[in-house]
C-alpha cells in the first residue's frame, strides 16, 4: 500500500519565504511527488497552530509519513517528532528539510532559491517512504559517579554530587586533591588567599560520607555505557597504609632524603622521600617516592617504618586494581605549563633569574620555599626590578595558537604582590591586555595606579649580554615598545614567563578511553561549544574545567557544577533515551570476514567464534554507520540512514537531472 | 590582525605585496606583537619597525613603505622570521620591499641599491664575484671617502693573499648568460 | 664518502685559509668533495635584493650542474648555503616558479627537479655523518685549556630548520667538546656579523661586530671559530677598524672550525692556512697548546 | 546548454556533527554561496559509501561534495580518517571510469567553520563549472560496457577497502 505524505512548508515569517517561493514549492511537491496526500505551507510551522495543523491532518487525512521543510533539524526536530508522537504517528517517520540555513538565508535569488528548495523537499519526502518506525531505548542509569580530577573543577562538581545525596568516586594522580590552585598564593581580581578558599573544599571532600577518595590513582580502562559505565582503576602503590596511617607526619620529618620537589614546589623547594605534597594535603597519608627512596635504591634505612608510631609503613604494598561501576563520568583532569625551555632567547634554564609563573607563585606565597619572600635564585637578594613576560607559548602558531586566557589577569596579579611585597619597579610586557570578566578591568586600572610599568610588545629575547655599563650583570629584555614603535632594551635582574595553559600530555589517550576526541589543540571537545559546554558527544561522560579550554577558576568552579547538575538530571530521571540509530548485522548473510570488527572505535561489533560471524553489541553502538559503508556484503544495515533511504534521497535530490535525462534537452 | 580590504577598495598594496612573497599571504595574521622589531640587530636604527610596515602597507601607504629606510636595515638574520609568532616570512617580504623600491626609484639615502647593482652586473660579466672590483667600482662610485679608509685594510688583505687581483671568469659564460636573459625576459613578461 | 661540492667565490681567495683546512679535515676523516663542474657565483644577498627569478636561476644553474650521481651538495659558506637550499626549496614548494626557473634554465640547456639534491652545510656533514666517535678517534692533540667561541652566524640555522635550534645551536660546540676544547656558552652565538653592512652602513655594522666581539671577551673565550667567510671577513678583516671606532683594544682571532679540527688532528698549522688572518692566532695557539704538542 | 549558463547540480554529503552543522552556521551568519549543492545529512562521514557518490553522479550529479569533522576531531573519534582512505580509494576509481577526480572533493570543516565551508562550496561549483556538464546517464546508455565495468570496478574497489594494513 503506497504511503500518505503530508508536506509542510514553513514560512519562517519572512526568513525563508523572502528568498524562497514557498507557496510554490507546496504546490509544486503536491502535484508533483508520488503519494503526496496534503501539501501546505505556513507562516510559522513551529507555533502551537502549526504544530496542531499537522497533528490534524495526521488523523484527518490519516498520514503515515510527515515532511516538514523548516529550519535545521538541529533546531526543531524533537518539536516535530513530538507533534507526530501526539498524534499517533512514531516519530521516526517524520523527516525534516533544511530551508532556512541551508537555503533561504545563504542564497540571494528567489528563483536559483525555490528550485533548490524543491529538490531538497523532494529529497525528504522520497527518503521519508523507507523511513522505519523506531522505538527509542531506555536504560536505567546507576546513580554512583566518577569524577577524574580533584583540582578546582573536579572538587567543586563532586561535592555537588555528594551533598545532594548521590555516590561519588572521586580520582586524582597526585597523592593530594588540590590540583594547581593549591600552588597559588592569591587569587584575581579580589586577591582572596587561594589555599583559604581551596583547603575547606578540599578536607570536605576528603571527609565526606558520600565521596571515595583515590588519591595516587589513575584511569586504567572504561567499559560499558551510559548508564552503567564498568571502570578499572589503579590505585598506585603509596607503600603505607592507608587506614593505619594517622597523618602525624614524623615519618617525613625523620626521613634523611631530601630531594628538589619538581611538582608541588616548581622546583624551587625540597621535599623528602616519603612525603606528602603540601602541609594542607588530603589525604594526609604520605607516599613514598621510590626512586629516590635510599631504601629501595640501596635495600637500606627503613628510618621510616623505625620511627612510625603505627606500623603503617609497607614496602611490599603493590599496586591495586579498583573496579567500580557507575552511570556517568566527569572528566576534569586540568591543564600543565608550557615548557619554557621551548623558547631558549627567553633564557629559561640558562639564565639563573628567569623563572615560569608557577615558580614565582610558590615564591610569593607565605608556605612557600621562602615563606613568601621575593628573592632572586640565590635566595637572598630582593630584586630591585622584574619583568613579566606575557605570552610564553600562547598564541603562537610555533607553540600554542590559542590565547590561555588567563595569564594577563594572573601578571596583573603577581605584578600586585612584587609592588605590595618589594621595592622593585615592575613591568608588563603584553600584546593585548584581555581583561574582560568581572571586576577585571577594574584590577588592571589598580595596577595602573600603583605604578606598575606596561610595555606594549611581545618580547624578542631576554640576554645577559650587556651593551653598556648599566646593562652590566643585568638581564636585559629586549622588544619593541610597539606604542612608540622603538626598539627598547629594559635592564632588570629577575624575568618572569607567563607560560602557556596547555593540554595534559596523555588527555587524548584518557579521551579515547572514556570515548571523547580532542579538538586540534588538544582540548575536549565538548557537545556544543555554546549550547552544551560540559556534555560530549558519548552519553553520560561530561567535561568540567581547563581540560575543555583554558579557562579561570570562576568558570572551573561554574563548569564543575553544571556537570554535577547534568548528572543529577540524569539520575534523577532514572533512566536513559538512547537514540535508536545503531547498526545491525544480518548474521544469516555474513561471511564472517571480519573486516567491520577493527574499524568500530568502540569495540561495538563481537565476532561469534562458534557462528564464525560478526555482531552488533546494540549498547555499545554510537550509530555512526562507518562499519555500514565498509561491509563488503552489504549485510550491515544502519537504522534510520540505511542505504534504501539514502539512495531515495539521492534520487529526490536530484529529481530535475533525472528529468531531464529522460527527456533530453533540446536546445 | 590586517585585512585585505583598504578604504578605497581597489586592489591594495597589501595584495601586491602578498603577490611578491613567498608565503606572503601569512602577512594577514601579523598581530602587532612587535618580536620582529625587537629582535632585529639594526632595529633602533629603523625609521619605521617592520610590524609598523605592515600596519603601513595595510594602509595601502606605498610610498612612505617603499621609501623606508627599513629594508635597507636588514641584514637577512632570519631572527624575525623564526621568532615571529604568526610564521610571517618577514626577511623575505624585506627582499620584496627592496625590489620594489629600486624598481620605482624610491630607495632613498642608502648604498645597498648601489652596490646590488654592481655586485650583480660583476656576476654577470664574470660568473664569480670579484671582491677587488668590486670594491673598487662600488666604492670609487659611491663612497670615495669611505674608499680611502678601507686603504689599511685592503693592503693587510693582499700581503696574506686575500685579495686577488684578477677576476675569476667561469668557463661557460654564454650559457649563463642566456639562462640570465632568458629569466630576465620571464620576469618582465609576468 | 664523495659529497657534490660548491666552494663559493669566497674560498677561492679571501677565505683560502677555509679552504684549505676543509680539504684537509676531508683528507683525514676520509670523504671527497668533488667540486661542481664550472659552477657560479650564488648571488649572496645582493642578486635577491634585486631581481628573484633570475637570482633563482643563477643559483639554480649551480644545481642543474651536480653530477646526476650525486644527491648531497656540501656549502661551507652560509650564504651560498642558503640560497643553493632556499631555490631548491622554492622550486619544490612552488611549482609555478619552478617551471619558471626551468624555463630560463632550458636557455642554457640545462634542466633541474626541485629536491633532486639535498643541499647542505658543512657543519651539518662533519657533525652528522661523522659524530662523535669518529672525530674523537682522530685527535691526537686535545685541544684542553684552550676556551673557544664557536660563532653560528645566522643562515645556517635559520631560516630552515633542521635539527639544530635556531637560537641556540649546540653542533659546533659538542664537536669542541669532542676535541678537549673549552666551550664558551656566550649568548650571541646566533646574532648578525653585520652582513654586507660593512659595505653600506660602517655605523651600523661596526655595532653588530661589536656586539660579538664584546660578548666572546666578557666569556673569556681564546678565539672565535666560524664557519663563514663573510662572518669571518667581518669580525677580522675589520677589527682593527672596530677597535679605532670605539675606542677598543679587542685582539680576538677569528678562526674557521676546520682549522681548529685540523690542529686537534694534529696537522700542521701552515697547511691549514693560519697566517692569512688579520688578527693572528699565533700567539694564543702557542699560548695554550704548546706545551701539549711536546708532551 | 552554453557555459555561462551552466548551474551544475551538486550533492553533498554532510556529517551530523561538525560540517552539517557549519552550515548551519553559515546560513545564521547570512554568508551567501552558489545554491547549487543539495545537503544530506550522514551521522558521519564514515558512514559515506563510495557508492553514495557514484549513485548521484549516475543520477546526473555534476559533483559530489563530501565533508566531515577535521582529522583528529571526529565525533566518533577517527571514522573521518575512514572517509579519507575511501576518498583516495574513490578518485583512482574515478579517474578509471574517464571521471575527472576533482568534480568529488572531500572538505574538512568543523561546526565553526561556516565561513570555510561557504568557501569550499564556491570551489567546488567554480571547478565544476570549468570542467562543464558530466552527462553520465546519457553517456551509459551510450556504452553497455561502461556499466559493467562500473559495476566490476565498485565490487572489486568495496572488497580491497577495508583490510587492515
Amino acid at each position: 500500500m503506497a504511503e500518505r505524505i503530508g508536506i509542510y512548508v514553513c514560512h519562517c515569517g519572512s526568513n525563508i519565504a523572502g528568498t524562497v517561493d514557498v507557496e510554490e514549492v507546496a504546490r509544486w511537491a503536491g502535484k508533483n511527488i508520488d503519494d503526496v496526500i496534503v501539501a501546505k505551507d505556513y507562516k510559522f510551522m513551529c507555533s502551537s497552530l502549526g504544530q496542531a495543523m499537522i497533528e490534524e491532518d495526521i488523523k484527518k487525512e490519516g498520514l503515515t509519513r510527515v515532511v516538514v521543510a523548516a529550519c535545521s533539524p538541529h533546531l526543531h526536530e524533537k518539536t516535530f517528532r513530538r507533534a507526530c508522537e501526539n498524534a499517533g504517528l512514531n516519530p521516526y517517520l517524520f523527516q525534516m528539510t533544511n530551508l532556512r540555513e541551508h537555503v533561504s538565508w545563504v542564497c540571494n535569488d528567489k528563483v536559483k532559491g525555490t528550485a533548490k528548495a524543491k529538490a531538497m523537499v523532494a529529497a525528504s519526502a522520497e527518503r521519508v517512504k523507507y523511513q522505519q518506525p523506531l522505538t527509542p531505548m531506555y536504560v536505567d542509569v546507576n546513580p554512583a559517579t566518577l569524577v577524574v580530577g580533584g583540582g578546582i573543577a573536579g572538587l567543586q562538581a563532586a561535592l555537588e554530587l555528594a551533598d545532594a545525596g548521590y555516590k561519588v568516586y572521586l580520582v586524582e594522580r597526585e597523592p593530594s586533591v588540590g590540583g594547581h590552585m593549591a600552588q597559588f598564593d592569591k587569587t584575581f581580581p579580589t586577591l582572596d588567599c587561594s589555599a583559604c578558599i581551596l583547603t575547606p573544599k578540599m578536607s570536605e571532600a576528603g571527609q565526606h560520607e558520600n565521596i571515595t577518595l583515590l588519591t595516587y590513582s589513575e584511569l586504567e580502562e572504561v567499559s560499558g555505557s551510559v548508564g552503567n559505565f564498568k571502570v578499572k582503576i589503579r590505585k598506585k602503590a603509596r607503600y603505607v597504609d592507608y587506614d593505619k596511617c594517622t597523618g602525624c607526619g614524623i615519618c617525613s620529618e625523620k626521613c634523611p632524603r631530601k630531594i628538589v620537589d619538581e611538582g608541588f614546589e616548581a622546583g624551587l623547594g625540597t621535599r623528602k622521600a616519603i612525603y606528602t605534597p603540601f602541609p594542607q594535603a588530603v589525604p594526609r597519608v604520605p607516599v613514598i617516592d621510590t626512586e629516590n627512596c635510599t631504601y629501595f635504591t640501596r635495600g637500606k634505612c627503613q628510618v621510616c617504618s623505625k620511627v612510625c608510631p603505627t606500623e603503617a609503613i609497607d614496602y611490599e604494598q603493590k599496586d591495586e586494581m579498583v573496579e567500580i561501576e557507575v552511570g556517568n563520568i566527569i572528566l576534569a583532569t586540568g591543564w600543565k605549563l608550557f615548557d619554557c625551555k621551548k623558547i631558549p632567547q627567553y633564557g629559561y634554564g640558562r639564565l639563573a633569574n628567569v623563572f615560569t609563573n608557577m615558580e614565582f607563585e610558590r615564591l610569593c606565597n607565605a608556605a612557600g620555599p621562602t615563606n613568601g619572600k621575593i628573592v632572586m635564585r640565590d635566595g637572598k637578594t630582593e630584586p630591585k626590578s622584574i619583568a613579566i613576560i606575557h605570552c610564553v607559548g600562547s598564541r603562537d602558531v610555533n607553540f600554542n595558537e590559542g590565547c590561555s586566557a588567563v595569564c594577563c589577569m594572573a601578571a596583573l596579579k603577581l605584578g600586585h604582590l612584587i609592588l605590595e611585597k618589594t621595592k622593585a619597579e615592575v613591568y608588563s610586557f603584553y600584546i593585548d591586555m584581555r581583561t574582560n570578566q568581572k571586576m577585571y578591568e577594574e584590577f588592571y586600572q589598580r595596577l595602573l595606579h600603583e605604578g606598575m610599568h606596561f610595555v606594549r610588545g611581545k618580547v624578542a629575547e631576554v640576554t645577559d649580554a650587556a651593551r653598556n655599563p648599566n646593562e652590566q650583570g643585568k638581564l636585559i629584555v629586549q622588544c619593541e615598545d610597539t606604542l612608540l614603535g622603538k626598539q627598547r632594551r629594559i635592564p632588570v635582574d629577575m624575568v618572569v614567563l607567563m607560560g602557556a595553559i596547555e593540554p595534559q600530555a596523555d588527555a587524548k589517550e584518557l579521551g579515547l578511553k572514556c570515548g571523547i576526541s580532542c579538538s586540534m589543540a588538544g582540548w575536549y571537545t565538548e557537545r556544543h561549544p555554546k549550547l552544551d559546554p560540559v556534555a560530549t558527544m558519548t552519553d553520560g561522560v561530561f567535561v568540567a574545567g581547563t581540560c575543555q579550554g583554558a579557562k579561570d577558576i570562576p568558570a572551573s568552579v561554574a563548569q564543575g557544577a553544571a556537570a554535577a547538575a547534568r548528572v543529577q538530571g540524569m539520575i534523577t530521571k532514572g533512566k536513559v533515551m538512547i537514540e535508536p540509530i545503531v547498526a545491525t548485522i544480518n548474521e544469516e548473510a555474513c561471511s564472517g570476514c571480519r573486516i567491520c570488527n577493527n574499524l568500530c572505535p568502540y569495540n561495538a561489533i563481537e565476532y561469534l567464534e562458534d557462528k564464525g560471524v560478526s555482531r552488533v553489541i546494540t549498547a555499545l553502538c554510537k550509530g555512526c554507520g562507518t562499519c555500514v559503508a565498509a561491509c563488503p556484503a552489504g549485510v550491515i544495515s544502519a537504522s534510520h540512514f540505511n542505504n534504501q533511504q539514502v539512495f531515495a534521497e539521492i534520487e529526490g535530490a536530484l529529481w530535475d537531472a533525472i528529468a531531464e535525462c529522460r527527456e533530453p534537452e533540446t536546445v | 590582525m590586517i585585512s585585505k580590504s583598504n578604504e578605497s577598495g581597489t586592489s591594495s598594496f597589501l595584495e601586491e605585496v602578498i603577490e611578491d612573497t613567498p608565503g606572503g599571504e601569512r602577512i594577514v595574521h601579523c598581530l602587532q606583537c612587535g618580536s620582529c622589531g625587537g629582535s632585529c640587530p639594526n632595529g633602533a636604527d629603523m625609521q619605521y619597525t617592520p610590524r609598523t610596515l605592515f600596519a603601513m602597507i595595510n594602509a595601502n601607504q606605498r610610498e612612505a613603505v617603499l621609501s623606508a629606510n627599513t629594508m635597507w636595515m636588514c641584514v637577512s638574520c632570519y631572527l624575525c622570521t623564526t621568532r615571529c609568532p604568526q610564521n610571517i616570512p618577514i626577511t623575505d617580504i624585506m627582499y620584496a620591499l627592496k625590489r620594489k623600491a629600486i624598481a620605482e626609484k624610491l630607495a632613498k639615502g642608502t648604498d645597498a641599491p648601489a652596490l646590488a647593482k654592481t655586485f650583480t652586473d660583476l656576476l654577470d660579466k664574470y660568473g664569480r664575484s670579484f671582491e677587488l672590483g668590486l670594491a673598487s667600482r662600488y666604492y670609487l662610485l659611491n663612497r670615495p671617502v669611505a674608499m680611502l679608509k678601507m686603504g689599511p685594510m685592503g693592503l693587510s688583505m693582499f700581503t696574506r693573499g686575500r685579495m686577488s687581483l684578477l677576476p675569476t671568469k667561469i668557463k661557460n659564460l654564454e650559457q649563463l648568460r642566456a639562462i640570465i636573459h632568458k629569466a630576465r625576459e620571464l620576469g618582465d613578461a609576468s | 664518502m664523495k659529497y657534490a661540492y660548491y666552494p663559493g667565490c669566497s674560498m677561492e681567495c679571501n677565505a683560502a685559509a677555509y679552504e684549505v683546512s676543509t680539504q684537509a679535515v676531508a683528507r683525514v676523516l676520509g670523504f671527497e668533495l668533488a667540486e661542481i663542474d664550472d659552477w657560479n657565483c650564488c648571488g649572496a644577498t645582493e642578486y635577491f635584493s634585486q631581481d628573484e627569478l633570475t637570482a633563482c636561476a643563477v643559483v639554480a644553474r649551480n644545481l642543474a650542474l651536480v653530477d646526476s650521481r650525486t644527491d648531497q651538495l656540501v656549502a661551507p659558506c652560509a650564504a651560498c648555503y642558503l640560497n643553493l637550499a632556499k631555490t631548491d626549496k622554492l622550486m619544490t614548494d612552488d611549482p609555478e616558479m619552478g617551471r619558471k626557473i626551468n624555463q630560463a634554465l632550458a636557455a642554457g640547456s640545462l634542466h633541474y627537479e626541485g629536491g633532486r639534491v639535498k643541499v647542505r652545510h658543512l657543519l651539518d656533514v662533519i657533525y652528522h655523518d661523522f659524530g662523535e666517535e669518529k672525530i674523537r678517534e682522530k685527535v691526537v692533540r686535545p685541544l684542553d685549556g684552550l676556551r673557544v667561541a664557536p660563532y653560528y652566524g645566522c643562515q645556517v640555522v635559520r631560516p630552515i630548520k633542521g635539527d639544530d635550534s635556531t637560537e641556540y645551536p649546540m653542533q659546533m660546540d659538542e664537536m669542541f667538546t669532542w676535541l678537549g676544547a673549552e666551550v664558551v656558552d656566550y649568548p650571541v652565538k646566533a646574532h648578525c656579523c653585520g652582513g654586507h653592512m660593512t659595505q653600506i652602513s660602517e655605523p651600523q655594522a661596526f655595532e653588530l661586530i661589536r656586539r660579538l666581539l664584546q660578548s666572546a671577551v666578557d666569556y673569556e673565550a681564546d678565539m672565535i671559530l666560524c664557519m663563514c667567510p663573510m662572518c669571518q671577513l667581518n669580525l677580522d678583516a675589520y677589527q682593527s677598524r672596530v677597535n679605532g671606532f670605539f675606542n677598543t683594544n679587542f685582539s680576538m682571532p677569528i678562526i674557521y672550525f676546520t682549522q681548529m679540527l685540523g690542529i686537534a688532528f694534529g696537522l700542521d698549522p701552515k697547511e691549514l692556512g693560519f697566517g692569512k688572518e688579520l688578527v693572528a692566532a699565533e700567539p694564543v695557539l702557542k699560548a695554550k697548546l704548546t706545551a701539549k704538542t711536546t708532551t | 546548454m552554453s557555459d555561462d549558463t551552466f548551474e551544475p547540480k551538486i550533492v553533498g554529503f554532510m556529517c551530523n556533527w561538525c560540517s552539517y552543522r557549519a552550515a548551519d552556521l553559515a546560513g545564521s551568519a547570512r554568508i551567501k554561496y552558489p545554491p547549487n549543492v543539495r545537503i544530506i545529512r550522514l551521522m558521519c562521514s564514515g558512514r559515506i559509501d563510495p557508492a553514495f557518490v557514484l549513485k548521484a553522479l549516475s543520477l546526473g550529479a555534476d559533483g559530489v561534495m563530501l565533508a566531515g569533522c577535521h582529522p583528529g576531531e571526529c565525533h566518533y573519534v577517527d571514522q573521518n580518517y575512514k572517509a579519507m582512505r575511501r576518498y583516495y580509494m574513490l578518485k583512482h576509481t574515478l579517474k578509471s571510469l574517464g571521471i575527472e577526480p576533482e568534480r568529488v572533493q572531500l572538505v574538512w570543516a568543523s561546526a565553526a567553520e561556516g565561513q570555510h565551508l561557504a568557501e569550499a562550496i564556491e570551489k567546488l561549483v567554480a571547478d565544476v563549472k570549468k570542467l562543464g556538464p558530466l552527462r553520465w546517464p546519457s553517456n551509459w546508455k551510450d556504452n553497455e560496457d561502461r556499466l559493467e565495468a562500473l559495476e566490476s570496478i565498485v565490487k572489486e574497489h568495496e572488497e580491497a577497502l577495508e583490510v587492515e594494513s
